[in-house]
């Protein structure tokens, strides 16, 4: 499972991306768990409700379950156009 | 036709380029964004446009396509750059070909109200002491 | 800016012009009118087009006056041949500048609406066995 | 006082204009009579009520009345854009 970051995300994670290959989260609530514990910082803007996730380049709701082989991307609200 | 690209683009060619392929186009709107010089109330030295590429084509996809169910359409053309756009840039090109002129207003509109609200696109704007991340508002 | 000319126009070169004058322009919405090679189901070979030029230019100023009160414009463009246009050759242009799309989109809309229902211009559509005087629709 | 036609209309009256020096109508609606005797094929467009007068390059409602150094201007329903 590999987790993509964009815009300012990047500037807490320090890195593009993440790639988890044991244990993987099985939903987007278990996801923001087990990124909190790598990058507390997060958790004051998960609690904020503003970022959107998307699963394999769509937007989901938080009750989809998610699969090893899924590309998921965390990014703040859009700003294009 | 979507384009997400770093490059400047040519309104005329681009735009020819699709009408060349119609002559059943009578109408054409087209919108153009651009760098401005001040936002929130700051100088603007240029802007760093990031994108998921892969999903910009996707989302931008669906957009046109619901576009298309929605109005009579010929054609479409949609431009984004990312990188780095100094002021007076073009950023975006949304370009909407029809019979008639309604279908061509209603669809540019309403394809850049969904890009501008989904289109997986970041502005990170630099003053000259600071920058900040843009969201668009809702 | 109006321009009533028989000759074709660039439109990157002209959008261009007016785009370099001002650099807080954020948004810009354009209309192209196109000759059509099908209307009133005959095929087109070209239309020769008819302008009352000085009443054209006072019209158009009104409407375009008209566009600035109602709307935050930074700046307008309109351009509008006459004389023998072949299918597939533009007619008209419409450029509406302003800081945010809304503004720009609206009075393109606006000034496309008054444009068609009182500009003094004159469509007679020659197809392969006669020709006829166009009207628009109210 | 000078009469400008446009389009369909030149071809009934075979010519782009007409200056009228003496006796001038002096509202749109004596016009209307000037010109039905010049040219009776007019008549039924006057009836019909399609077509648009413009005095100094201005749209006009029918009671102006109207001076000799006038451009009068009948045109039928405009085609633009």
């Amino acid at each position: 499972m590999r987790i993509r970051y964009f815009a300012w995300i990047k500037d807490i994670t320090n890195k593009d991306d993440d790639v988890i290959d044991i244990n993987h989260p099985k939903t987007i609530q278990e996801l923001k768990k087990y990124l909190e514990n790598l990058y507390p910082e997060l958790r004051k803007h998960f609690l904020q409700d503003v970022l959107r996730f998307a699963v394999n380049q769509e937007y989901v709701s938080e009750n989809l379950s998610l699969n090893p082989i899924d590309e998921i991307a965390i990014f703040p609200p859009v700003s294009g156009g | 036709m979507i384009k997400i690209q770093k490059k400047n683009f040519n309104l005329e060619e681009e735009i020819d380029k699709i009408k060349n392929k119609h002559s059943d186009i009578g109408a054409q709107t087209s919108f153009v964004g651009y760098v401005r010089d001040l936002n929130n109330n700051k100088d603007v030295k240029y802007l760093n446009l990031e994108v998921y590429e892969e999903m910009a084509f996707k989302e931008l996809s669906k957009i046109e396509n619901n576009a298309l169910k929605k109005w009579s359409l010929i054609d479409t053309l949609i431009i984004h750059r990312y990188g780095k756009l100094n002021v007076n840039e073009k950023i975006v090109l949304v370009s909407c070909f029809s019979q008639h002129r309604k279908d061509s207003f209603n669809a540019c509109e309403f394809i850049m109200d969904y890009l501008k609200k989904d289109a997986p696109f970041w502005k990170n704007e630099f003053y000259y002491k600071d920058d900040e991340w843009l969201e668009n508002s809702k």
